[in-house]
């Protein structure tokens, strides 16, 4: 039983740290390619350091592609042999479908005339349909989309910049615009096969784990970060003759959230492990426990840091909204909080 | 003990209804998510505000002799709660008519009331409050905007911030530092200030929903008559506390009327998502009622406090330090609900920015750890903590 | 709209605090008498007033049948006129039966066939039945109980010192010791008719209104008692050279159950008023909204104040435990706070 | 990292899991109330004890010199896991094994650890421990016990409170005052006092529960050798924080393991009153669950940097906190289960007694306040706040 980083791991995540700390990476047209060169798509990186750099992408709420294309394009990519490289994202939401990816899951394994995946496959490898709250659409090469195929749900991969500018609703409506989603319009598309419709049900599996389990370890950066401003401010801004962390009522919400954002990095890094280590109903509940807990420390820690600041907390010049925003994003993404904890009581009561 | 509407109050607030029935541009209705910003609009909100004056609602508790109707709090609380139903503007000169204009009322000079008074209640001057500064925020006793005494004029210089509707004012009521030579509490003056004098430098401030209500008000060597002081020089901590007094008055009763609104609206948001059957949201919405609820009868407790003894009863601290826990917890349960699988439409847009707006509640207008320090030291008697 | 006291009122507020101000009071065998000599059974006692002295009881922690009597067997006795004088209470649940009393009454009027009143009337008057967590049966003279007779659901009068020692579990299994539960047996019990069927559930309907709307007001005294003491204690133990109420991790938590306490306070009193001046629906939902209030305000500000006792706040001999039994009893009886969300989560969304 | 238990680390659960599943009378398993105060019979614990010992299970961690087994803090977690699990009792000497021994080891003398070492771990001497009085609760440094010199004697007068296993006790390691001139941390020392001796009275504290856990200690002129005192005269401040060091290395693994057992009958409750298909039930359920797998993950986090670096993980520091919390928001949801419309059983019983006694888990062994203190000022680097 050892809980402890590898060296390498610690090497990883710490030049993650340095090259996200410099903010020029993270608007610069040259990111993916920059990201590329510090190895962040290799095939051989594990989950633990996958979940390193997602910390460490929370940390710094990266405008990248990333996660969208590890997390979420990756194992139908991988599945068809063809590792990503380029930005990459995945269309799974329908309109009045299913919740979330584990439901929509379910949905194809019930049955073929399941109106879940509206998206069809026509004779030609066309694609008609239409899917909704698609992650980083904007930046995505590749587009890896479920669609209903002649034997059931496939993943099929489109030429993202084909669609452009067809995807609506980015960037304005998003409560976190540097990680817009969009819906996407998909009218005789052309696509390619990437997993056939037998195995796809089992790809989209891996791929809620792995992109929840990602997610999780981004929202632990995201509290850390603004656990990190709150308690720097609350050492050195002064009121009524004395720091404002000298003030309980400051300085225990800062205590409690340090305890949640504490126990959420062990969650998520167990969580990261045990999706490769204990693939199945063992790492279903690590991955759900993980993202209950590091949505939650990410959301309490970004209002006790806007709270901590008080006036100017609430300013939009104060980057914290900004952590704020990615911290909504994370925790309604393929379910709310509580969706997550009601599919956890169905491990927990039901099994 | 009687909840209802005394026969007067049921006349006045039937009358009051009709008139802004008339006066207010229809409303969306709690089903509909409204538009944002629909009183953005300054022309439409100074028309309102006239017709308000026209309609004798301007002024409800002031004596009859500063143009007021002196009638009781209780119709204040009527007002503000048909009102903020009714989605209307509030008056342009808020500031002046619930918080300077009193001020003047109980500290000012004869001629200031002659000069300030009338024209507050009309809407022609707009009042700001310049109080709070980068470095006092919570601690307005460390205000380092200095009035220098040069002959018969102050030269103020310095810089406030969180000033409501100071992008629409012309006047300022601000707390600055006359003797330099005292400290926190002491050596502190309140001035009417005319900011269409030199040296006076507005600015918005963006707050984190894209908005901005509030602006920064930069003095830079500006000029006020000595006159323009309010309650004698080194007097400013008196007169400042006697404003921020009559912020808390019947002021809950406006949060009150807008969480109903927003309540009615989360209900509607749950139905239009399906989301009103669902045992946990159920729960929710029923414990965001109770906690409006809550809010409402403590304040009609707080008003016969007032009427009887002319103080709002202690169970009043505690009304604007709920209301912003139980706005902020109705917003995020909002945002919940939007959930998965449903198109962006008119409420989402509305409510991530009642969301994002909700979480200044704690910090404006006194701060949650303020406010709970005020409720232990003053009404639990406890030692003094910070 | 004037939400004051009356002269009158605050009278019989202040003497009643008086009277239970003296601990004699409490467990003495007069106590009946001189409650009743105090006018505490009156008839013309409206439910402000009634309110007004169940806040005072709950602010004692009184062992007294008070409640019981006025409260759950009051309503059927007055029916049937025959206003309560001696202790007395109301059996109404039975095993397997709906959880609250709103629930039985609309049991009883789904269906004369329901099993939900398990208790029968026979042709000669007499009960037979089981009656489980019956209030203060201890101490009551007369037991009111449903019972199920050939027109369907009525309430009966049995002399319920003829019970004795039949009523079982009464003390030993309480959370609250001075407010005994207990289940009673009757086989072949004599009893006489109170309320016919055509008429018990309006009369029940009546019962948990104002049972409950003083149920709420007995939460606001256990309350506002535990929150005096604990506001006493930090303002004079003193830790680390001063007053414990100094710290700001003392004094906040205990200015937030302020807020709780007078909150529920406006409540219960508004409830207490509505249940005579608006009865139907409007009080329902006030005698709801009033106990979710109330009920939390009194386990939080227990809570609370044997936090803020430390060690000491967790002896027996530290009174402080009573009231949380009380406070717990009052947070489960006829329904927990969550079943009492839920039925006012009915009557706002279901309307 | 690898979150399994290595072959080693396997091998020595197995071998525990084996031996407790026989020295352990047998349990009712999570799905049935467990009989309260199972491990009241002294004598029961004692021989449990002695089984113990025998098998080679006391003082896991002690360097072999001194008896121990000279084992890495991962074997103790492991014991610590699966006695809390098999519900076996506690060594009878716990205070002595976990906390005064070690102690001993690190600040005794030759003398002290002869003499008191061995019987520790044979539980033939059980230490109880001095430090909290009436007026020195969360703030140890007001302790007003007296120790005089007196010749080669030191004369100990006063009281001490919240002792566990003090009506079990022999021993008692002390916290004085010695040097009645100096004040707060200073002239403090520890020593180790014969509770046999004249002068001594052990007075259970009957807690809110109706048990009596806790004792009070009255030291009435206490006549105890100068050699008794551990680390020098005047030492005692050191080598208490050292005591309470010891308290919280990796007690949190038997805390976590115990809140496990208690989720499992939570469950069990849960199903029992037929309450597991209820949604906001299910969502509490899933809510505890995620508090105890934090719990669980960081005990294992916290021991990977013992283990490298020979002290705890910062992050150890708020497993009592977020236990305390659990404990108690686990044992409110289970009386809230229990309901209406069941006749009372087992499990009123078992958790209404859990329930009261969980609101002691805030206070005992550093309240919550104290512990967001240190959080606060050790971890986060806040200013000193109290």
């Amino acid at each position: 039983m050892d809980f402890a980083l590898t060296g390498e791991q610690e090497t990883l995540r710490d030049t993650a740290a340095k090259y996200l700390a410099d903010d020029r990476s993270l608007s610069d047209g040259q990111a993916w390619t920059e990201m590329t060169d510090l190895g962040w798509l290799d095939a051989e990186l594990g989950m633990v350091e996958l979940a390193l750099l997602a910390e460490q992408l929370g940390w710094a709420r990266s405008p990248s592609p990333w996660w969208a294309t590890i997390g979420l394009a990756g194992p139908a990519l991988r599945a068809a042999g063809r590792p990503p490289g380029a930005p990459a994202t995945l269309a799974w939401a329908e309109e009045n479908g299913p919740g979330t990816l584990a439901g929509a899951v379910a949905a194809i394994g019930r049955s073929v005339a399941d109106p879940a995946v509206g998206c069809v496959v026509a004779a030609d490898g066309t694609l008609t349909g239409r899917k909704i709250r698609v992650p980083n659409v904007d930046d995505a090469v590749d587009l890896v989309v479920t669609a209903r195929g002649p034997r059931g749900v496939e993943l099929r991969l489109v030429d993202a910049s084909a669609l452009r500018p067809a995807p609506a609703g980015a960037g304005g409506q998003a409560l976190d615009p540097t990680r817009p989603v969009a819906t996407v319009e998909l009218t005789g598309v052309p696509s390619v096969p990437l997993v056939a419709a037998d195995a796809a049900a089992d790809v989209l599996a891996v791929t809620r784990r792995r992109s929840l389990a990602l997610l999780a370890a981004e929202a632990v950066g995201v509290a850390a970060r603004a656990l990190s401003w709150a308690s720097g401010y609350a050492a050195t801004r002064t009121q009524f003759g004395q720091p404002i962390g000298a003030n309980q009522a400051v300085a225990h919400p800062l205590a409690e959230s340090y305890g949640q954002v504490e126990t959420a990095r062990s969650l998520a890094y167990r969580a990261a492990w045990s999706v490769e280590a204990e693939p199945g109903p063992i790492a279903d509940r690590a991955v759900l426990t993980a993202n209950v807990a590091a949505r939650e420390a990410a959301m309490a820690a970004c209002e006790a840091a806007i709270q901590t600041y008080g006036g100017s907390g609430f300013t939009w010049e104060q980057p914290l909204h900004h952590w704020y925003r990615r911290a909504w994003w994370l925790a309604t993404y393929d379910g709310t909080v509580a969706d997550l904890r009601g599919e956890l009581a169905g491990l927990l009561l039901d099994g | 003990m009687d909840l209802r509407d005394s026969v007067e109050e049921a006349q006045f607030r039937a009358g009051l209804r009709e008139w802004l029935a008339g006066a207010v541009p229809a409303n969306t209705g709690p089903d509909v998510a409204p538009p944002l910003g629909r009183w953005d609009d300054t022309a439409a909100v100074r028309s309102f505000t006239a017709a308000l004056h026209a309609a004798g609602y301007a002024g409800l508790t002031w004596p009859a002799e500063y143009g007021g109707r002196g009638l009781s709090p209780a119709y204040q609380a009527i007002y503000l709660e048909e009102t903020a139903r009714a989605e209307a503007a509030e008056h342009i000169g808020v500031i002046g008519l619930g918080m300077v204009g009193p001020t003047i009322i109980a500290c000012g000079s004869t001629e200031q009331r002659a000069r300030y008074l009338p024209r507050i209640l009309t809407g022609e001057i707009i009042f700001c409050q310049g109080f709070s500064e980068p470095e006092a925020g919570s601690d307005l006793s460390a205000v380092r905007t200095v009035a220098r005494r040069e002959g018969d004029e102050l030269v103020v210089t310095g810089r406030k911030v969180w000033s409501s509707y100071a992008h629409l004012a012309d006047h300022c009521l601000l707390l600055a530092r006359t003797d330099p030579q005292q400290r926190r509490h002491r050596g502190l003056s309140c001035l009417l200030v005319d900011l269409r004098s030199p040296g006076v430098t507005v600015r918005p401030i963006r707050q984190m929903t894209g908005a901005a209500e509030f602006a920064e008000i930069e003095f830079d060597e500006v000029r006020v008559p000595l006159d323009a002081v309010v309650g004698g020089i080194g007097d400013g901590w008196r007169v400042a506390m006697t404003t921020l007094a009559h912020e808390r008055g019947t002021f809950g009763f406006t949060l009150t009327a807008r969480l109903e609104v927003a309540f009615r609206r989360l209900v509607a948001t749950a139905r239009a998502r399906g989301r009103d059957t669902d045992p946990l949201v159920r729960d929710q919405i029923a414990a965001r009622y109770v906690e409006l609820e809550g809010l409402r009868w403590t304040n009609r407790r707080g008003l016969a406090a007032l009427a009887r003894t002319g103080v709002p009863g202690p169970e009043t601290s505690v009304i604007k330090l709920r209301w912003s826990q139980a706005h902020q917890r109705l917003t995020t349960l909002a945002v919940q609900l939007l959930g998965a699988g449903a198109e962006p439409d008119g409420w989402d847009r509305y409510w991530r920015h009642q969301m994002l707006r909700s979480r200044a509640n704690t910090i404006e207008g006194g701060t949650s750890e303020v406010l709970r320090n005020l409720v232990a030291e003053r009404v639990l008697g406890l030692p003094r903590s910070y």
